[in-house]
């Protein structure tokens, strides 16, 4: 072994932090056969190379494979029952181990030889991540090497708050206040209006009295007040479009907003 | 290290660090392993001599022995910062409230607001000294009543509550017209509030206009 | 006394000692009234050497501060202290590999372990408030990404993630390295990779840290 690839040596402390099978069996005894003990093929593997006791990078890949076979043999032969994943592990390394017996020349693409160094390369990974574990679980840890005080007085931080306020916040507040809150009022106030029905009555009785064409404006009452005057020419407006729609008024317009004119039908 | 502890001293320090409550040297000596209790007092001794002038110190109360800041760091401990915060608006709206209908109650406070006023923002107002109470109004449930104090006026540069500014200009807006009934049967009718001569907006006389 | 500290060295000593949680230099800077980072980063440092050999030490664990019983004086405090909670042999690997890969996903984990993760494993790390979500990797399917917390080095005693045990060679060997970059470098080339299967159906093209 050598001294230099520290990181991939196995280290003692690791087995013992979790317990793992490989603590608790002696030199050659036969394995557990309990794959409850292992986190999948890979970690059996693992534990498997370890028994080699050597580097990982000059394990035998054969043998390994020969030792697998030979474990998964034997649960079987024991009739117990194999997770699907360590019997696919099973299949794919005697493959491997045929194809690493098989003369070169009749390779395949990988070469088993690309395959076993994949293999090889995972194991050292695990390998390492394994043993990096078992050193920072061997630390010092807080709370079980080294401990923090055990009562502090902690601190404190006593935020004062200074509140801020102007007046003119204020006043604009109470402003707002009242203005929220105040009563609103809908007052309809009462206006004088000439409802359609008298400018229908009066539209149709003033064009009784003229072929000519009369503009819109002339039916107004004229001495009305400027709101009568309004609603007036609304209503009159509207008893124009009902009387030519009734056929009893003509309109005419020269031009968009130009005086609306009317006059009776001559044939009416 | 100028004066390396011994292990006793070190030991006595890292145990009276970590424990949770002071410790006596006898119990001190029995942790650590069946000491000679006189070994321990000595090392305390050497170590509280150690701890003088820094800024934690080793002390004996009651004869038990435990470690603490050093007295004149105590401020250390409890630091004070200030915050400046604006008031909240609906805080800003019952102090405005406050006022200019003082004295006033919270229910009349809420039926001017016209929303309901959580009693932690007369809390923040009466904290901070602006308002305080000032007695309850005799009328069924004598419901406490709210004013000003002398910091309000202080803090918001008025001498007294004539000053408020605006409230003129206020009232010609309309602003300080009262609000409702409700408010009116709240107030009592009046006849409680004869004392009430200024910010005059909520008298029950200028409730006529509304009719 | 032999060393006698200076005020900044007191103030820190009095402030680390009470403080609850650790804490960084520029945090002791706004705890003592607005000081010089550089300054107290340069008592903190005075300051754990004169704690050195004593029975506390003064620490530096991610850039945050605290005081520490030595270690090797575990054996004094260790008894009737509640134990260190026992991880599960899976939840101390994905550990190990979160802390030396970080930040790395769930895949690239279960590709190094050759199996998959119960996520109750992830669960139990996060709960302890080892490792936390860093985040998302941007590659197709944007996996959860995992990394240690400045708990974790506190809990271990590492002052950063430079400090974990045997990092350097790990990385000096290529073994924190993806399988598929290695074996590249092995073979002198890529251009023979081929769809394989390694047995696992876990085979290294389902990392996502290959983008």
């Amino acid at each position: 072994m050598n001294e230099a690839r520290l990181p991939l040596d196995p280290v003692e402390g690791d087995a013992a932090e979790w317990g793992g099978p490989a603590a608790t069996q002696g030199e050659d005894a036969a394995l557990y056969l309990e794959l409850d003990g292992w986190e999948g093929p890979l970690d059996l593997l693992l534990d498997l190379a370890r028994r080699q006791k050597v580097d990982l990078r000059q394990i035998s890949i054969l043998a390994l494979v020969d030792q697998y076979l030979g474990y998964i043999d034997r649960a079987e032969a024991l009739r117990l029952e194999l997770a699907a994943d360590y019997l696919v592990m099973a299949a794919w390394l005697a493959y491997l181990k045929s194809a690493l017996l098989l003369p070169k020349e009749e390779q395949e693409d990988p070469s088993p030889e690309e395959l076993a160094l994949r293999l090889q390369l995972r194991l050292q990974r695990l390998g390492a991540m394994r043993e990096a574990a078992a050193r920072l679980m061997a630390r010092d840890r807080l709370g079980r090497d080294v401990f923090l005080r055990g009562a502090p007085e902690g601190l404190r931080t006593d935020r004062k708050t200074t509140w801020q306020c102007d007046w003119f916040a204020l006043v604009r507040a109470y402003g707002v206040v009242n203005a929220r809150t105040a009563p609103v009022v809908h007052m309809v106030r009462e206006r004088p209006v000439m409802t359609l029905d008298s400018a229908l009555e009066r539209v149709s009785a003033m064009l009784g009295v003229t072929l000519e064409w009369v503009e819109l404006r002339q039916f107004l009452p004229p001495h009305a007040e400027p709101r009568l005057r309004k609603s007036a020419l609304a209503s009159s407006f509207v008893a124009a479009l009902e009387l030519a729609r009734l056929g009893r008024a003509e309109l005419a317009q020269d031009e968009t907003f130009g005086p609306l004119r009317l006059r009776r039908p001559a044939a009416a | 290290m100028s004066e390396r502890p011994d292990d006793l001293e070190r030991a006595i320090e890292a145990t009276l660090f970590a424990a949770e409550e002071p410790m006596t040297p006898e119990s001190l000596a029995g942790h650590l392993g069946d000491l000679a209790v006189p070994d321990v007092r000595q090392a305390l001794k050497a170590l509280s001599v150690h701890y003088q002038g820094r800024g934690i110190h080793l002390v004996e109360r009651d004869r038990r022995w435990h470690f603490q800041t050093a007295p004149d760091l105590a401020h250390l401990l409890r630091r004070e910062r200030e915050q400046v915060r604006r008031l909240s608006r609906a805080a800003t709206e019952v102090l405005a409230i406050v006022a200019y209908h003082e004295p006033v109650s919270r229910a009349e406070i809420e039926s001017i607001r016209g929303v309901q006023t959580s009693s932690g923002t007369l809390d923040v107002l009466m904290e901070v000294g602006w308002v305080r109470v000032a007695g309850r109004r005799e009328v069924p449930g004598r419901p406490v009543i709210y004013a000003t104090t002398a910091e309000f006026l202080a803090h918001f540069g008025l001498s007294s509550r004539r000053d408020l500014p605006g409230i003129d200009e206020l009232k010609a807006a309309g602003l300080l017209d009262p609000v409702d009934d409700v408010f009116d049967a709240l107030m009592g009718d009046g006849e409680d509030r004869v004392e009430e001569d200024e910010g005059g907006g909520n008298s029950p006389e200028t409730d006529d206009n509304k009719a």
